[in-house]
């Protein structure tokens, strides 16, 4: 990249001969600010368009600086010319700009969860946002974005009803033969499974209806060891289910 | 690298889903799974609307705290409100529990927090609010694919 | 992303597709437009195809376990053809598969519930 | 739906990535155009940087703090550091000005922020640290669908 600091005297003389019709001036011009187009076209990363494109647009609006710029001022080269290159890009990306982020996010996150099933059976296991940002060719903030972005306003907007009285569970709500979260059959074949203090475990918690630390009071250990095995025995006891149904 | 980050946003039930996200790009940084940011997000929701609907008990004037920290791909999540607090821990994390049946509510915030990271802790006084620490290991990628 | 829902209502069975994110701050303001619906149109069955339906959590359980308890009075049934992992995964840890029919697609769903009725 | 956020986190530069997400994910509740959301991004990552690699210079162990306010559409984000503070404001934010030409900053910072939002205040105390305060006005939905 040719870019080299000039002095202001030489900044000046050339863009006098340049606004005079003098190309090759017009061209020292261009090179000597290559650097600063670049610097500002940095800036437009990531909005999806190709450096290069950004580059020649931001160079008409540094042309577009040296063209009007008024000799007579006592103002930098630079100091104007920015606004311009900068002025001179958003212009070009307005149209595109101005489409609600609600609508390219929407396209973005179809996009995503294609990629998410393709990529997971291709891998055997859930990718990682990153292998998403890379397959789709977009950047990691995007897919984060486009899983959860744009909350509209909710329209309507409902009356809290207040009860009275003792909270009921889920439990009492449902009625018919619900009793937790399994059946009473298949738990009780399943506990059989279960090493004794495992078994007294879910006994107590399920049947008895013991809270964890009265369970943990009763065994003399902790709540938290009540809640570590509660948690294992309950996976045994699903994976175990689901292997009975299976059969 | 080891990171964190604090932040604070008003108790509005559209702060969920920015908690949600801001806990989700928090732990983008360490290339999780989609199916650890899936459960990172779940648990930061039910820990947020939990401090929003009973904390404040929908009142939108206060303010919900969140603090995020990775260690060693240990990721640790707090949520703190300064709300009504609990006054039976143990019993409000039953399963099914809810003292709010009349919203609808299942009962199941605190048993998803509980399967879906690797440990739960909650401290709370009532009429000073409560305090939900929980934490999960991440896996590397490497590690999966051996 | 906000939640959409597109409803569909063929005879007594209204047919719900969710797409987005259902948190509380979704639910407040479907549930009342929901309970609207059926009880206006004399709904008896719930079909629900969760299939973008990209984030839920407890709050969606509640909605989805209130619009059940009603349904249930009435002797209905409420069906589900199809949802992602993380919501199977809740319906499990939350027993809602006992209390749900599955079906594989919109059309299954229709026609057992027709014979059903 | 008014509403604002607070956050702290630790200078690194992995947080720059981190700062962006979230302001984007504050500011994407309020639907606003592809364009409003990359020029926020843009001058959030500005701002962080500066705090972080001038305010701090490069030290890890300090925090960076944001806040982000939305008030009838008009957002205001206030990026804060306790670093070592800008000696002559003025002079600081001429375009192409940097204190770090060996570091090859173009010293086009503060002149992007000008550009991208409506206003731009910085207040900065040697030895203290600086705030930089920028707001900006989205255009309301129905603007776009006339
Ligand atoms: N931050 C909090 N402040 C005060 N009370 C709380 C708080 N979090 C939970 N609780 C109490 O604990 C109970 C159980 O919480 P949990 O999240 O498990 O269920 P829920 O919120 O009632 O229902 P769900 O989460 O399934 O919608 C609540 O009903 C409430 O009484
Ligand atoms: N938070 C800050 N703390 C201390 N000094 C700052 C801070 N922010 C900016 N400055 C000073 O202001 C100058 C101009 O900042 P500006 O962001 O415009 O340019 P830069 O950071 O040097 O380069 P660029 O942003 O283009 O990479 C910096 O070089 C630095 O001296
Ligand atoms: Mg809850
Ligand atoms: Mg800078």
């Amino acid at each position: 990249m040719s870019s080299y600091p000039v002095n202001h005297e030489t900044v000046r003389e050339w863009i006098r001969q340049s606004q005079s019709g003098d190309e090759s001036a017009r061209e020292r011009m261009v090179e000597s600010n290559i650097r600063l187009v670049w610097s500002v076209v940095q800036r437009f990363q990531n909005r999806g368009y190709d450096q290069d494109d950004l580059f020649q647009i931001g160079a008409i609006g540094l042309l577009k600086a040296v063209d009007k710029f008024d000799l007579s001022y006592n103002v930098r080269f630079s100091t104007y010319a920015v606004p311009m290159i900068i002025g001179e890009i958003q212009r070009f990306l307005r149209d595109d700009g101005s489409v609600k982020v609600s609508r390219s996010i929407k396209e973005l996150a179809i996009k995503v969860k294609r990629a998410k099933e393709a990529l997971s059976s291709q891998l055997g296991r859930l990718p990682s946002v990153n292998e998403i940002a890379a397959h789709l060719d977009v950047t990691p903030d995007d897919v984060l974005l486009s899983q959860e972005a744009s909350r509209a306003p909710s329209s309507i907007h409902e009356t809290v009803y207040e009860n009275e009285g003792d909270p009921i569970t889920l439990l009492d709500q449902l009625s018919a033969d619900n009793g937790g979260w399994f059946h009473q059959i298949a738990i009780k074949e399943a506990l059989l499974t279960l090493e004794q203090r495992d078994r007294k475990i879910i006994f107590l918690r399920y049947y008895m209806d013991c809270t964890q630390s009265e369970v943990a009071e009763k065994l003399g250990i902790s709540q938290v060891q009540v809640s570590r095995i509660e948690k294992r025995v309950l996976l045994s006891i699903r994976h175990w289910m689901e292997e009975a149904q299976e059969a | 690298m080891n990171n964190s980050l604090t932040c604070t946003f008003k108790s509005i039930s559209e702060n969920e889903a920015l908690a949600r996200m801001i806990a989700a790009s928090f732990a983008a940084a360490y290339d999780p799974t989609i199916g650890e940011l899936s459960d990172i997000k779940t648990v930061v929701s039910e820990a947020v609307t939990n401090a929003i609907i009973h904390g404040y008990s929908g009142a939108e004037n206060h303010e919900v705290y969140m603090k995020m920290s990775m260690v060693e791909r240990v990721l640790t999540i707090e949520v703190r409100d300064s709300g009504k607090g609990i006054l039976e821990v143990e019993k409000a994390m039953e399963p099914l529990y809810t003292s709010r049946p009349d919203m609808e509510r299942s009962g199941m915030g605190f048993t998803i927090m509980d399967h879906f990271m690797d440990g739960v802790e909650v401290v709370s006084e009532p009429g000073k609010g409560t305090t939900v620490t929980m934490t999960k290991q991440l896996t590397s990628v490497q590690a999966e694919c051996h | 992303m906000a939640c959409k829902v597109e409803a569909e209502i063929k005879g007594n069975i209204l047919l719900l597709r969710m797409e987005g994110e259902l948190d509380h701050h979704e639910v407040e303001s479907i549930r009342s437009e929901l309970t609207q619906l059926m009880d206006k149109n004399e709904i008896k069955h719930l079909v629900l195809n969760l299939s973008n339906l990209e984030f839920m959590d407890s709050s969606g359980l509640g909605l989805i376990l209130g619009r059940y308890k009603s349904i249930q009075k009435a002797g209905g049934n409420v069906v589900l053809c199809s949802a992602s992992p993380q919501v199977k995964r809740l319906f499990e840890m939350s027993g809602m598969f006992r209390i749900l029919m599955v079906e594989l697609s919109e059309e299954r769903a229709f026609s057992r519930l027709g014979a059903v009725q």
